[in-house]
Formats: structure tokens, sequence, C-alpha cells
């Protein structure tokens, strides 16, 4: 009886229809688009199996290519860990659910390969226990998305793909600048070794790896300023690999900045400088946000906002801090993944990605707006919606040792909150009570397509109604890094 | 209990006649200082009554109807809350700031039945009226302010008394007596506050389309305002009298004064109008209150 | 008896989601949905008439208990808020018309705004408080945007303005959060009550820019003459009658409920024996009273004179909550329900007139006392009532905080607060004239009353401006109560008003209104024994000779005060939403052309910033750390 | 005895009604002069209760001083309906006697009393304010007598003034 609670299969399976798909494409044609499906279905059930074990032991580490910690490739799941990957298979499936009906363009088996690349990239990053993985992970992630990217091959998309491949490739080798030199001061990749090294390095030993793995996380993280490709690259992107990138993807890399950081560099000097970049990234996603006439594009730039609040909450550096920035990460993936899956449609229906061509769609797509609306307020935090119960945590965390620079960066968080109010409820009053001037006959998604949106929004639901039970969980999750316990986890369970 | 009913029923009489007694009086005193003989003492007696006895009436619909009848009501029941000679009949209900609104249901009842005569004269001359009453009210109330923190009471009864023996607020807040004076002629719209009934311009204002017995109640109820805007006047810094000969003496001589300066006077447009009330009487009164604030 | 309050929290919402699909099957089961949880939850709050009942714990957040409770302050609140639901809801059955607009969620939205608000008024902790008001916000702004195209615009400042404010509530309530991790109100006033000056006013400043937006005092009411004009005519008395109502609510919590006039006095020096926040909170309100007066007079459009009448008169709630008194506390509470009935009122009864005209544009109205006799009956109450003439229930409460600010001496205060209601006969009759009397248009030869369903809740709040004004005991005996619990010496009272002590006069409106009657009866009697009247046509009338005919259009509407206008042209010019405008816009500008810059779509540039970055970073390296 | 007290009634109403009249004047040109004089001190003709009046609704006598022409006459028609009975006209100059100086003009209305009903004459071109006042005198007298009865007939004979109006007016 094989343990299916292995978070090696996490990256195997998808790894392995990701093959499977290339291979088989050419003599399965279209039957190639039902692999992913099964491929996250599969990882869902894994990952869903994973909850016992990480409560019980509260971490599960998975050791493979035949050699003991810190030499093996190894896999740790923690209780964050473990919620992200959840919500990377469950974005992973409804977006090849949606994908089913959603593109019809050739080459298909490269798209879904690529597609199910860049999954098991991203869950790969999140789940893996040592730096060198995460290097590998990181590519192979940008190396799918840059696919994906340009997969429409119209002209914007082909910009934005090749500006993403710059600065992607950039931000992988100062990565891996990073890595090495950290590797070189250590003699070791697992970050539960590193961590327990780095003691006796110097200020300088620690903050020069810290510099170059910040900068090449950041860019793919949507950080201030290094992302500069992402609102060209979300809109261009088919839908459902937007809804990836942006819920998925910039959550998984500042998980990644969030790790490191707390567990290898740990020095508080660095989170101010942290806040300062989590501040501009906020304003300046949030006021773009505010002047796109192009709904993806707008959307694009609102993960930039929301990836500057959640960064700030964990540049906090406290419990309830980064207990704040987990939820509004679980917020934003659900959120921003089930929105850019419901403008996709509408935007198959309209033709248009211009905002003014949505007015009416309200009356004519009723399920999509409804969800697009509870996603929307989700995002600006509105109650009963579980954004509220984020946000309200983000801000009584920021407040908790307040000094003059915090109460400001609350009121600028507040006031950006406002501006995304402002341009979300300008969407929704366009979509809902706009008048639509030109005759197109828009009809509601197909039922695929909404059953991806539904499944997200359910989701999103319920966890807004009944928030406690995440509450609770990502308090310990939180608490379990910010008091080092992982590290300690990890080596009792053997990661070592 | 039947002294209560007979003070019911004799106090708006003995109101009506004095302020009829003053629309007989003002015609003649008039005539005279315009240099002609007048008419005979009892002229507004037989305009009345010639009024009401008309055979013919017109109405342009219930409200039209009604609008004499609630101003009727409004100026009697004002009447109740002002102390005359030494009986106080309704005072324990209402104070000043109460009576303050209560003369204002008979101007509101007339402003509706004037507006339900669908001629916009009418129309004009109410949002004249109204308009002017927004501008003496500013002094006035703040006149009626500096009263009742004077006496540290607004029962009007209690104001009265406390000024009995001759310690009249005239002496102790001459300002604000000038100021209520020069407001009284503003609520009664006499010269230079008449351009709501100005006949040249707005033929008579809210009296338009009244005539017959209509028109004959809006004269009653003149003779009731008159009463009563003076009768305030005297309680407030007068001293209120003890007996009804005393009251109708000093009303007669604050009324006397006024015709003196009433029929000379020619007449304010009605934004001057307010832009008088709230520069002058204002300041004035607002000196006055001021005075009594720091007392 | 306590679980009743989470299920009368739920009636509404369980009652919207259930309408909504209700109205999926057939209309007619929407409207009973919506009629039956609306009266169910105004049934099940009269339950709670003068009951007091403290933290009922219905679940817990970040360590701070969620908490439900009521007490007669709470139980005044709530029962204008279900009362006028139920009213609302009613009414909105004959005037939303299917065809229309879309109804698929109004129904929803209208029982989700009310559910809000109950949640508001219930709640015991401020985590409840706000999530609720926050619920209010949003589900209020998607009722104001049924009314067309217009009201998009206006809801949109609404929603923003709504959420600036709840924002500055939220920063207060973190604080408060962060103090003393329980925002339970018996909690917060603990901590209120042992901390420092500074941070007692932030919070207090903060929560008060929330309730103020809400209750649009001035300078923060510009979103309110647009979003009450606009909304559909069921909607505007909700707003206007309802919802501003829960920043007076929230007013009151926060002075009375958290702070106490003894606590604030403590900390803080006094004005007219005033501590000076609230001092400084009767100003704006005096100011909101004679301002919005101003412009109310000045207005054309009939639900933009009530809107803006609605900033002046919730003014004399706000001012009425800050002196502090019992006597003016009591009146500023009292004039929040006798506002409420009145003002929803005179919104239903134009919403009325707007229903069989298509207007509310003042100036193309007119004589509609003869087509609408009962709705110019209502409108007339209502009119009286808001103008503060006694005997009318308007009259009782501004008395009341009149008489308090002369007890006080502050004489300024009560000098706006007496022009604001003699400038409201001016609007008052400006309303009533131009939609009632003067002369009827020729197209609207033909309208008649609005039918039954649109009477009743009309009515009902007509009858109710004469109960309240004739028996103001009724309202007192739950105030009264209420302010007990708040630390306030009860203030003596009759039925029918207020003896002698109470204030510096007494008050007892039977006998206005009986003489009144009286006089009236007396009156009439002569009236009727003269020669009879005969009814003459509008077209027979007096133009010096001239005949009138309809296409004379021989009336006097537009520009009704324009004199007037000429006198306070320098007031009218003051615009604080110009300077909104000014700054919104500014930043607008500033940003896009920043945005621009940075965001350039230059592959060059943006590799610019990566180097930029790991210089920093290097500096950073460089000088050890110590860069901060 | 009903009927004794109606009489009773209506003769105290008359002497009321003569003691009380007020006077709206239709004027044109030239007649209108006498009236100042005759209403101010030099004259004052307040003394007999006699007062000028603004509106139609008010008025008890309608004075026409001078011509009227079919222009005008429409308003002193629609001025006369609107009047409150009892009502008296008292034409003012020759003019409303037979034309006048205007004759033999097209426009010119000559004989007012074929249109509404005139209790009195005033004859002269003009009359001075003595003879105005005579006429006021006059008019009260027949007042008291019942005599000026104009506003009956002009109801009963209401089908001949109508179709005589109808002629010049159209």
């Amino acid at each position: 009886m094989v343990n299916i609670a292995n978070p090696i299969l996490l990256v195997v399976i998808p790894l392995f229809f990701t093959f499977l798909i290339a291979l088989s494409g050419s003599f399965l044609k279209s039957g190639v688009k039902y692999l992913p499906v099964i491929a996250f279905a599969l990882n869902l059930v894994v990952s869903l199996a994973l909850i016992p074990e990480v409560v019980k032991n509260g971490m599960v580490i998975a050791t493979t290519a035949g050699f003991k910690p810190p030499f093996a490739i190894d896999m740790a799941v923690d209780k964050l860990g473990l919620f992200l990957s959840i919500i990377a298979s469950l974005l992973g499936f409804v977006a090849s659910v949606y994908n089913l009906f959603y593109i019809d363009e050739e080459p298909q088996e490269k798209f879904h390969a690529l597609f199910t690349l860049l999954v098991a990239g991203l869950t790969w990053m999140i789940i893996t226990g040592d730096i060198f993985n995460l290097f590998v992970a990181f590519e192979v992630t940008s190396i799918a998305a840059f696919g994906l990217v340009g997969f429409h091959r119209d002209k914007g998309a082909i910009e934005a793909g090749f500006k993403y491949l710059v600065m992607g490739s950039i931000g992988g080798s100062f990565l891996l600048i990073g890595i090495i030199m950290l590797y070189a001061a250590t003699g070791t990749l697992n970050i539960v070794d590193i961590a327990q090294k780095t003691s006796h390095l110097t200020f300088q030993q620690k903050l020069f790896p810290f510099a170059m793995i910040f900068t090449g996380l950041g860019i793919e993280g949507a950080l201030f300023p290094l992302n500069a490709w992402l609102p060209d690259a979300h809109p261009a992107a088919p839908s459902s690999v937007s809804s990836i990138l942006s819920g998925i993807m910039t959550t998984a890399a500042i998980y990644a900045i969030i790790r490191l950081t707390n567990t290898i560099f740990d020095f508080n000097q660095i989170y101010f400088f942290l806040m300062i970049f989590a501040l501009l990234t906020l304003i300046f996603g949030e006021v773009s946000a505010f002047f796109q006439k192009d709904i993806k594009r707008m959307l694009a730039y609102s993960t930039i906002g929301q990836t500057g609040l959640f960064f700030f909450a964990f540049s906090l550096n406290t419990v309830n801090g980064l207990q704040g920035a987990f939820m509004q990460m679980v917020n934003h993936s659900l959120s921003k993944g089930m929105l850019f899956l419901v403008v996709g449609g509408m935007i198959m229906q309209v033709g248009s990605r211009n905002i003014d061509d949505f007015a009416g769609l309200g009356r004519k797509m009723k399920v999509s707006s409804f969800f697009l609306a509870i996603g929307a307020f989700s995002l600006m935090g509105l109650p009963p919606f579980f954004g509220f119960w984020s946000k309200l945590k983000i801000i009584f965390a920021a407040l908790q040792n307040a000094n003059a620079f915090l109460v400001a960066s609350v009121v600028i968080i507040l006031l950006m909150s406002v501006v995304e109010g402002a341009y979300f409820f300008k969407l929704l009053q366009v979509m809902f009570f706009g008048k639509q001037e030109k005759d197109v006959a828009v009809k509601e998604a197909s039922y695929g397509m909404l059953f991806s949106v539904v499944v997200l929004g359910t989701v999103l639901l319920i966890i807004s109604f009944y928030p406690s039970p995440v509450i609770d969980f990502m308090h310990k999750a939180a608490a379990e890094i910010i008091n080092k316990n992982y590290i300690t986890l990890a080596l009792k369970l053997g990661g070592l | 209990m039947v002294k209560m009913i007979l003070i019911a029923i004799v106090a708006p009489l003995l109101a009506f006649s004095i302020g009829l007694s003053f629309m007989m009086i003002k015609r003649k005193v008039v005539a005279r200082i315009q240099r002609r003989y007048g008419p005979t003492i009892i002229q507004p007696i037989f305009d009345i009554m010639k009024l009401l006895l008309k055979e013919d009436n017109i109405s342009h619909g219930v409200i039209f109807s009604l609008g004499p009848i609630i101003a009727i009501a409004g100026s009697i029941l004002s009447v109740f809350f002002i102390p005359i000679a030494g009986l106080n009949m309704l005072t324990g209900s209402g104070d000043l700031i109460a009576l303050l609104y209560i003369m204002a249901i008979g101007s509101l009842g007339m402003a509706l039945g004037a507006g339900d005569s669908a001629n916009p004269n009418a129309s004009i001359g109410i949002s004249r009226a109204l308009t002017l009453m927004f501008g003496y009210d500013l002094p006035l109330v703040i006149i009626v302010i500096s009263v009742a923190l004077q006496y540290h009471t607004t029962d009007l009864s209690a104001i009265v008394a406390a000024q009995a023996n001759g310690h009249w607020a005239l002496w102790s807040l001459p300002l604000s007596a000038i100021v209520g004076f020069v407001v009284t002629y503003g609520a009664l719209g006499e010269h230079p506050f008449d351009i709501i009934t100005a006949p040249h311009e707005v033929a008579t204002g809210p009296m338009v389309e009244y005539g017959g017995k209509h028109l004959g109640f809006l004269m009653i109820n003149h003779a009731f305002h008159l009463y009563v805007e003076i009768a305030l006047f005297v309680d407030l810094f007068l001293g209120g009298a003890s007996n009804i000969f005393i009251f109708y003496i000093k009303m007669f001589a604050v009324f006397f004064i006024m015709m003196m300066f009433d029929e000379v006077l020619p007449r304010f447009k009605i934004d001057d109008a307010v832009r008088f009330f709230w520069k002058w009487p204002t300041v004035v009164a607002l000196i006055s209150l001021i005075i009594v604030l720091v007392k | 008896m306590n679980i009743l309050l989470e299920i009368m929290l739920a009636t509404p919402f369980i009652g919207g989601l259930l309408a909504f699909i209700g109205g999926k099957v057939h209309r007619w089961v929407r409207y009973a949905v919506a009629v039956t949880f609306s009266f169910l939850t105004l049934i099940e709050a009269l339950v709670y008439y003068n009951a007091t009942i403290k933290g009922v714990v219905w679940g817990s957040l970040f360590g701070s208990k969620l908490v439900l409770q009521t007490n007669p302050i709470s139980w005044l609140f709530l029962f204008i808020v279900t009362a006028m639901s139920f009213l609302i809801v009613i009414f909105s059955i004959g005037d939303m018309e299917e065809d229309k607009i879309k109804l698929d969620s109004y129904y929803m939205q209208l029982l989700f705004v009310e559910g809000a608000m109950v949640g508001i008024v219930l709640a015991g902790d401020l985590i409840t408080f706000f999530m609720f008001w926050e619920i209010m916000s949003w589900t209020s702004y998607f009722l104001i945007i049924y009314g067309g195209k217009k009201s998009v615009a206006a809801g949109y400042k609404y929603i923003i303005m709504s959420i600036i404010g709840a924002y500055s509530m939220f920063i207060a309530i973190a604080m408060l959060y962060v103090k003393a991790h329980s925002l339970v109100y018996a909690d917060v006033a603990a901590t209120l009550a042992h901390s420092s000056a500074t941070f007692v006013v932030w919070t207090v400043v903060l929560l008060g820019i929330g309730f103020f937006v809400k209750a649009a005092v001035m300078p923060l009411h510009t979103w309110l003459p647009d979003a009450h004009s606009e909304a559909p005519s069921p909607v505007s008395p909700l707003l206007s009658g309802v919802l501003i109502k829960m920043g007076a609510y929230g007013l009151f919590i926060v002075l009375y409920g958290f702070l106490s006039v003894q606590l604030a006095g403590n900390i803080m020096p006094s004005v007219f024996s005033t501590p000076i926040l609230l001092y400084i909170i009767q100003w704006l309100a005096a100011l909101s009273i004679v301002l919005a007066t101003f412009l109310a007079i000045m207005q054309e459009d009939a639900k933009r004179l009530l809107a803006y009448s609605s900033i002046s008169q919730i003014g004399y709630v706000v001012l009425g909550i800050a002196t502090g008194t019992s006597l003016g506390v009591a009146g500023g509470l009292f004039h929040a329900l006798n506002h409420a009935i009145f003002k929803g009122l005179l919104f239903l009864a134009v919403g009325a007139v707007i229903y069989r005209t298509g207007t509310r544009n003042l100036s193309d109205l007119g004589g509609l006392v003869k087509k609408m006799p009962y709705t110019f009956t209502a409108l007339l109450l209502g009119i009286i009532a808001l103008a503060g003439v006694p005997p009318l229930n308007g009259f009782v409460s501004k008395w009341m905080i009149y008489e308090a600010l002369l007890q006080k001496k502050e004489v300024f205060l009560l000098i706006m607060a007496f022009i604001g209601s003699t400038g409201a006969f001016l609007y008052v009759y400006r309303l009533i004239h131009s939609i009632f009397l003067g002369q009827l248009p020729k197209k609207y030869e033909n309208v008649k009353d609005v039918p039954i369903l649109m009477q009743f809740p009309i009515w009902v709040l007509a009858v109710l401006t004469i109960v309240f004004g004739i028996f103001p005991g009724l309202a007192m005996n739950v105030i009264v109560k209420g302010m007990k619990l708040f630390g306030f010496k009860p203030i003596a009272y009759t039925l029918f008003g207020f003896p002698q002590g109470t204030a510096m006069g007494a008050l007892k409106v039977i006998n206005i209104s009986a003489v009144l009657v009286v006089a009236f009866v007396a009156a009439w009697v002569l009236f009727l024994i003269l020669s009879k009247s005969r009814k003459v046509s509008q077209y027979d009338n007096y133009a010096a000779g001239q005949v009138v005919t309809p296409e004379l259009k021989y009336n006097y509407s537009f520009g009704f005060y324009m004199s007037f206008g000429r006198v306070i042209k320098s007031i009218l010019k003051l615009g604080i939403e110009r300077i909104y405008n000014y700054w919104v816009d500014a930043a607008k500008v500033f940003g896009d052309y920043y945005m621009r810059r940075v965001y350039t779509g230059n592959l060059e540039t943006y590799n610019s910033y990566i180097v930029i970055v790991v210089t920093i970073a290097a500096v950073a390296i460089l000088l050890g750390g110590k860069l901060w | 005895m009903e009927k004794m007290t109606e009489e009773q009634v209506k003769s105290i109403a008359n002497m009321l009604r003569k003691r009380s009249l007020w006077m709206i004047h239709y004027c044109t040109g030239c007649g209108a002069m006498e009236l100042p004089p005759t209403m101010t001190s030099r004259y004052d003709m307040e003394r007999f209760g006699l007062a000028p009046y603004v509106t139609s609704r008010q008025a008890d006598i309608l004075l026409i001083t001078g011509y009227l022409n079919v222009k005008t006459l429409r308003r002193v028609i629609t001025v006369y309906e609107q009047m409150l009975d009892p009502k008296y006209v008292i034409g003012f100059g020759s003019c409303t006697l037979n034309g006048g100086v205007y004759w033999d003009s097209y426009a010119v209305i000559k004989q007012l009393d074929r249109y509404i009903p005139a209790d009195l004459y005033i004859a002269g071109c003009m009359p001075r304010p003595e003879a105005v006042i005579s006429a006021f005198r006059h008019l009260m007298e027949l007042i008291d007598s019942g005599k000026a009865d104009g506003y009956k007939r002009y109801k009963r004979n209401l089908a001949y003034y109508k179709e005589n109006q109808r002629k010049v007016l159209g």
C-alpha cells in the first residue's frame, strides 16, 4: 500500500503528466487536454491527504534521491506550505477544467504541457526543503510561464513574453548567485541546515546572498520596482494562466522569501527595508490599477497592490502580522484566481478587454458577475468576506507596537484600500448598471468555465463565513515560523 | 371650571377688540398724518361686516378656504400663551420658545391658503413673507434669548412677574427693546416692510384671490395679529400689566409710536429688508446679548 | 429569550436570500417573503421593548469576543430601523415597477441593509459594529444605484466617502484593540478611562469621522445630496430616515458609552461647561444646520431639497446628542426618531408624486392638491413636523434641544439652531407649494392619488407624527430609561410633555393641540354660517383682467426664493465639494503622470530598476546595515 | 316672520355695504387723472368709506374711466365677472355713455351698458372730483334703497349681454 500522503507526489505527478502530455500529444490529439485535469485532481487528493499528517506532526518531510539529508532532495510541507499547495492544486485543477473549454488555439498539447509544468514548478517552489531545488523550481516555473505568456503569439503577447523572459532570466541569475554564495559560506543547501550554520556568519556574509535572493525572487514575487514585467505579462497570457500567475506565482515567490528570511536571514534590521518595498509596491500597484482601462491590466496591477499588502504584513515580523499576511495570501490566491477566470469568460463573450465594453454584463452573465462581485469585495476587504478578516488582522497587527512610521503605513494602506475600492466599484457599477452601447450577443459563459468559477467562489464563501478554522490554522502556522519551531520540527522529523 | 371657560371665551374677544381698536385708530391717525379727514372711526367694522356679508364667495379649493381659518385659529391659540393683566392662561403649557412657533401656525396656514389660490402674485407674496420672516427671526431670536437669560426662565408669566414694580426689561435691556421694536415692524408687515402685500407690485400678494368672507377673516386675523405682536412686546419689555387698562395703555403707546414712523417710511426691497435685519438689528441684539452673558 | 437576538439579526438576511430565490418563482412570492420577513423582524424587535440585555456572545475573533446586546437606546434605533424598513418594503411593492428596472436583487439588498443596521444597533463590540457598518455601506450602495444613470455617479461618491469614513473608524478600532485586546463596549470604556487624553481624542476623532460621513455632518456631507436625491423613491427614506441615524447612534455610543461627559471634562478643557471636543462637534452640527438650510432653500429638485434638509435635521440630532446634558441628549435622540418619521414620510410622499408624475423638478409640478389630496395631507403633516411647529413631533424634540442649549447658555449655537428652524419654513413651504399648490399643469389633469399599498406606509408615518407630537412621553419612556444606563440623570416628563423645572419653561402639547382644535372649530363654524362659497376653476383667476389659459403658465415656481438667494450669495459660493474635487483631480493627474513614468513599458528601464535595487542592497551592505 | 328677518338682514347688510365701498378702477388715458385728487387729501373719499382696492375679488365697485375698445372690453368683462356679488359698475365720463370724442372710431365701444350693466353714469368730459364724489353718494343711496341691482340684471339677462359681447369680441 503506497502512502499517498507524500509531498513528493505533489511534484512528481504533474511532472510526469507534463512529459506524458508532451509525448502523447501527437496521437491523443484533442484528448490531451483531459490529462492536466487528471493530474491536478490527483494532486488535490494528495494534498488533502496530507492534512491529517500535517495537523498531527506539524510538518511532513519526505526525502528522495537516495541520500540522507542534508544532501537529499527533500520536500518539507509545513502548515502554510500545505495550505498553499492545496490552493495551488485547487487552482490548477479548476484552471485545467476551465482550459477544456477555454483553449481552442493550437498547439494544444504544448499549452497543456507547459501549463502542467507551471503548476508543478509552483508547487515545487512551495514545498521544497532546499534552496537549490528552489532555484530549479523557479526556473521550471519561469520557463513554463515565458512560453505561456507568449502563447497567443500576437504582438502584445510576444512583447510581454520577451520582457518577462529577460527580466525573469536576470532574476534567476541573481537567485543562483545568491544560492551559490550561501553554499560557499555554509557548505550546504538544505534550508534547515543552513539555518543552523548561519549563526556564525558575518552580517555581510548573510546580507549579500540575501540581497541577491531577494532580488531574484522579488522579480517573480512582483515587488516594486522589480515587477514591471507583470502588468504586461498577466493581461497578455490566457486567462487561466493569468489566474495561476496572479493567484499562485506571486504568492509562492513571496512565501519563499518569507521562509528564507525567517529561517536563514533572520536579522531585524532587514524588516524595515522590506516594509519600504512593500509600501511602495502597494502604492504603485493600487494607484496604477486605478487608471487602467484594460480589465486584465487592472487586475494585474491590483495583484501588485495585494502583494504589497501581504508583504507589508509579513515585514511586521510578528506572529499576528504573519498570520495576517498568510490570511491575505489565501484570500488573494482564491479571489484573484477566481477573478481572472471570470474575466476570461467575459472577455470571450465580449471580445474586448476594455472595461467600458463590459457595461451591462451584470444582467447578461449573472453568475459570472455575481462571483466577480464576491471576488472584488473580498479583495477590497468588505465584510463578510474573507478579505475583511485578513485586512482586520493586518491592521490590528500593524498597530500592535505602533510607532509613527507604522501608523503612517496603516494610513497609507487604508488610503490605498480606498483607491482599490474606487476602481473595483467603478468596474462593478459599469458591469451592473452601465448601458451596453455595442450590439453584442452576450450569453453566460459555458458550464465548464462556470464550474471552475463556482468551485473557487464556494471555497471563498465557505472560508468567509467560517473563518475561524482558517484563522486558527494560520495563527499556528505563523507562530511556527516566527518562533522557529519550523527548524526544531524539521530536525525532529529527520528533515536534516 | 366656569371661570376657565369664561376666560377662554373672553380672552380672544378681548384680544380681537383691542386689535380692532388699533385698526380703527390707525385708519384715522394715518389719514391725519396725510392731512386727510379720514374715515369714520368704526370704518374697519363696516369693512369686516361688509366682507362677511358678501352674497357671493369664491373658493379655489379646500385649502384655500382653510387658510384664513387656520390663520385665525393660530392667532387665537397664541393669545392664550401671552399673559395679559395678570392672567396666565396657558403659559404653563408652553413657554416663550413654544410661543415663537405657535405664532407661526397662523402664518403657515395663511401661506397654504394663499398658495392654493393658484395665483403667482400670491406665491410671490408668500415667498416674500417667508423671506422676511427669515430676516426678522434672527434678531428676534437673539432678543428672546437675551430676555430669557436675563430672567433665567423662558416662562413668559415669570418674565412678566420679574418685571413687576417698574423693573422693566426696557431699562435693563434697552438695546434689545429697540431691536424688538424694529422687529415688530417686520412681524406686522408694516412700512417699511410691507413689500409682501405691496398692492402696486403683487396686487396685495397673498390676499390677491381672497374676497368676501375669506378676506373678512383675514382682516379679523389681522386684528389678532396686531394684538399678539404688540402684547408680546409689552410683556417682554414693558413688564406686562396688572390690569387690562394699563395693559391697553402700554400697548397703545407702543402702537402709537410705531404708527408715527410707519406712515412716513418708504418700502424696502425684500432682499434689502433681509440685509437690513441681518445687519443693524442683529448686531445691536448681539451686543445686548453679550452684555447679558457677561453680566 | 436571548437567542432571539441572533434570530432577529439573521431574519432579514435570510429573508433577503429567500426573497431573491422566491423572485425567480414569481414576483408575488418575492413580495410576500420580503413583507413577511421585515414584519417578523419588526415583531422580534418589539419584543425587546425597554429590555436590557448584556453580552450575548456569538463568536470570537482574534481573541476579542463578538457580542450582541440591547438596551432601550439601541431599541429606539432598532425600532426606527425595523419599522421604517417594513414600511419601505411595502411602499416598494407599489412603487418599484418590474418592467422599469430589474428587481432580482432589489429586495435582497433592501433586507440586507435592514439586517446590517439591525446588526449595528445590536452590536455589543466594535468588530461586530464595524463589520455590519461595512455591510451596510455596500448593500446600501447597491440600493442607491438602482435609481438609474445619474445615481451611479452618486452611489460612487457615496461608497468612496463611506469607505474613507469606515477606514478612519477602522484605525480607531485597531488602536483600541491593540490597547485592550477586547472590543466589547464595556472593555473599550474601561480602556479609555485609563488612557491619555491624546489617545482618547484621537480615538473619538477617528471614530467620529466615520460617523460624521454617514450622518453627513458638514463638511463630510457631500455625498448625501446626490445619493439621497438620485436613489429610487423607496430607498431615499431608508437612507435619510434610517441610515444616517446610524451615525448618530454611533456618536452616542462613543460619547456616552465609551466616554462620558465627566471623563471628557477631566481630560480636556471645557467651554460653556462642555468638554471642548463635544463643543467642536456641536459647532459642526450647528454649521450643518444653517448652511444646509440655506442650500435647501435654493434647491429646484424636490428630493435634493429634502436631502439638504436631512443634513440640516441630522445637525439637530448631533447638536442635541453633543450637549451632554440629560435634556439635550434626550432631545437629540428623540429628534432622531422624529426625523426618521417625518423625513421618511416626506420622502415617501414625494416618491408618490414622482410615481404619478414622473418628475421631481419642482418647477414642473403644481396644483396636485386636487388630484392627490391624501398624499397632500400626509405631506402637510410631514412638513409641519419638520418645520418644528406644534403640535407635531418635530416641535417637541427641537424644543428640548433649544431649552438644553439655553440652560447651558450656548447662545450662538442656539441662535443657529433657531435660524435653521425658521429657514425650514422656507424650504418646506417651497416643497408643498411647488408640488401641490399653484396652477395644475395641463399634463397632470388625469393624475390620480397613489394606490393603497403606497398610501399605507405614508399614513402610518403621518399618524406617528401626531402621536409622538402629542404624547412625547411615549418616546421619553424609552429614552430616559435608556439614558439612565449611560449615567444620565433622568429628566422629569409626563405623557404630554415636560413640567416646569425640567427645562427653563414648561410644555404640555396636549393643551396646545386642544386649544388649537377648539379655536379651529370655532373659526370654522363662523365660516360655515356665512354664505357658501362657490368653487371656481384655477383659470378663473385674477390677472389684471387678462384671461388665464393653460398656455399662459400662470404660476410662480422657478427660483422661488431668488431674491433671498441674492442675500446669501456669498454663502452659497462656499463649495466644500469643489475643494474635494480639486484635490481628487490633482491626485488623479499626479498619479497618472507618475505611474506612466514608472511603468513605461520599456524593457531597458525595467532592467535598470533591477540594477537600482541591487545597488541599494549593495550600498546597504557596504554601510554594514547601518542605513537605518 | 322668517321673511321679515331676511328682509331686515338685507337692509342691515345694505346699510353696511354702502358704508364700505371698495373700488377697482379701469383707467385709460385722461379719465384717471381725476381720481388722485378724489382719493387724496384735497377731497379724501375715504371719508365715506370709499377706498381704492387692487384685485377684482376684493372690490365692490368697478369704475370705468374713459373709453373702452375691443381689446380692453374683454378685460373689463373678465374683471367684472370675477368680482363678488353684490357688485356695482360706474361709467365715468362721456366715453362710457356714447363713445365721447371717439364716437366715430371703429375700435371703440360706444355704449358700456350693452356689455355689462352699469348702475350709474357720471357724465362730462372730464367730470370733476366733486362730480365723482357726488356719484358715489348717489350710488350709496341706490344701494341703501336696494336699487343698485346691476349684478342681478346681469344674471337675469345673461344671454343678452353675452350675445352683445360675442358680437364685438367674436
